[in-house]
């Protein structure tokens, strides 16, 4: 009793190998349903944004089930801040060549000139690297607010 | 016609155990003993509802649906570690803030 | 080792996810399983790789008798549920015992197991003593040295 | 077998409205998170009877796999938040 007293002091769930190893179990299924999610966002409910979310959310329980420096040491803050400029840089970059190469904003079969592959087959591969784009972004973004909300700023401890 | 009848009584009687726990969390005198009912009645009932439409789901015999039961199952799987860890969480931070917990000796005259 | 088995363990569950046998999406399964395996391999599995298999498989057989084992103490709650004088009936009380696993995987399932049994939480593991939260004095008694206990041990500890 | 299906799901409604007045009264804290938990628990179930309901579980099996998994997240999320913040105090939430 006087070790959890010791523990409440410190207000440390993280200690529990109970969460720990059931949390360990369960992150990379998350991590793939999430990669599942945006990859076939054009056939089934979801797409970028919501395979973002599943994708953040794993490595939040990281944060969660161990500390924030855990989850920092399986994803840095490097990465982090690569993957959401790459997302945004992706997700524009489509759509700007699309008005580079003669069509709307966004307008993926202009990108038929570019690499011959016929017009509705880049609509739906448009979409698929939108989607990857906005995946990336999503993700980061989330892990950075929680990282950030979580330790005010510090990244620290964490929540 | 078996497939439905199986699914029939595994949804049911998954659905008599998700009653039992709602009651549970209702009746029970404090938060430990509700835990008990809430985390277990429901993980248990949750499981056979699920398993109950996994069986149904098998009833046009083609890959697809088998796919989406196994599917089902992974659901059920996912049930199945994350409620006790949930049960757990909640638990163990009921005991750290320092809620008190309902005892016989205390509670009757 | 860690990853490749890794990488075969989530393109199992992708091909099931997806539900689509094309090159393309095979392929982009393909790149997001080496993914997965590339930043979580250290995740999922850990330890020797000989008990990676025997701890799948000793799951897989303790799993039934864990269900009946759940179905039958969930009627045990469900009676007292429905018993009109409840209070009379409970008496819980925090029980703690040690365990003589020595893993910590299979402290840890046999931890989960406790709490997936009603009328008993697990609330804490400290070293190898369980700290047990048990609704009914019956159910305190019976929990050290219990049949679950051996059924873990045989499961995942067996031959040591 | 469709009445039946939808039989159970209003049944679930109902049992989640019952589940819903521990959220709302208390007494503490953390039985309203577990009464969070176990409305959650059963809207998984609930999206796949509805999938069954609309023929279409292929689709709904993805959303409940999502609800379970956030579900899950929120539960240990707010049990850790709630330790960290001790200076919340228990009982006078309820009491207004």
């Amino acid at each position: 009793m006087k070790r959890r007293l010791e523990r409440a002091g410190g207000q440390q769930l993280g200690d529990s190998s109970i969460i720990k190893t059931s949390v360990r179990l369960l992150v990379p299924f998350v991590q793939l349903f999430g990669l599942y999610v945006i990859v076939h966002g054009h056939y089934s409910p979801g797409g970028g944004f919501q395979g973002g979310v599943a994708l953040g959310a794993s490595f939040i329980l990281l944060a969660l089930a161990y500390d924030l420096k855990t989850s920092i040491r399986h994803f840095s803050e490097g990465a982090n801040a690569l993957l959401a400029n790459t997302g945004a840089l992706i997700y524009t970059g489509v759509a700007a060549l699309c008005a580079v190469m003669g069509g709307l904003f966004l307008d993926y079969s202009a990108l038929d000139k570019l690499i011959p592959l016929g017009p509705i087959e880049w609509r739906s591969f448009g979409i698929f690297l939108v989607e990857v784009g906005v995946g990336l972004a999503v993700m980061s973004i989330m892990v950075s607010l929680f990282w950030d909300i979580s330790s005010g700023g510090e990244m620290d401890e964490g929540l | 016609m078996i497939l439905n009848i199986v699914s029939i009584v595994l949804i049911a009687l998954g659905l008599f155990f998700f009653a039992v726990g709602t009651l549970g969390i209702l009746r029970f005198p404090d938060f430990y003993t509700r835990v008990q009912a809430a985390g277990k009645c429901d993980s248990l009932a949750a499981v056979l509802v699920l398993i109950g439409i996994a069986v149904y789901n098998l009833g046009d015999l083609s890959l697809a649906a088998v796919l989406v039961s196994i599917k089902i199952l992974f659901i059920a799987a996912f049930v199945f570690i994350s409620s006790p860890t949930a049960t757990h969480a909640i638990t163990d931070a009921a005991l750290l803030i320092g809620v008190k917990p309902w005892t016989k000796e205390k509670n009757t005259p | 080792m860690a990853k490749v088995v890794t990488f075969f363990v989530m393109f199992a569950f992708w091909v099931v996810m997806s539900g689509m046998f094309d090159a393309f999406h095979l392929s982009l399964g393909v790149v997001s399983c080496l993914l997965i395996a590339h930043f979580s391999h250290s995740l999922l599995l850990y330890g020797d790789p000989k008990s990676w298999g025997r701890g799948f498989f000793g799951i897989l057989f303790y799993l039934p008798w864990l269900f009946w084992e759940i179905l039958i103490s969930n009627l045990q709650v469900t009676y007292i549920v429905l018993h009109p004088r409840m209070l009379d009936l409970i008496d819980p009380q925090l029980v703690r015992f040690k365990t003589s696993l020595k893993r910590p995987l299979s402290k840890v399932t046999l931890a989960q197991s406790i709490t997936l049994t009603p009328g008993t939480v697990t609330v804490d593991i400290e070293e190898d003593e369980l700290l047990v939260y048990a609704l009914t004095a019956s159910g305190a008694e019976s929990l050290p040295g219990s049949a679950m206990e051996r059924r873990i041990a045989a499961a995942l500890e067996g031959g040591k | 077998m469709e009445r039946f299906f939808l039989a159970v799901g209003i049944a679930l409604m109902l049992l989640m409205f019952l589940s819903l007045y521990r959220v709302l009264a208390g007494p503490t804290i953390l039985d309203r998170m577990l009464g969070g938990n176990v409305i959650g628990t059963k809207t998984t179930a609930l999206l796949l009877l509805i999938g069954l309901l609309y023929d279409n579980v292929g689709m709904f099996v993805d959303i409940a796999i999502a609800y379970a998994m956030l579900n899950f997240i929120a539960t240990l999320g707010s049990a850790k938040y709630f330790l960290h913040r001790k200076s919340i105090h228990l009982e006078d939430i309820s009491k207004g």
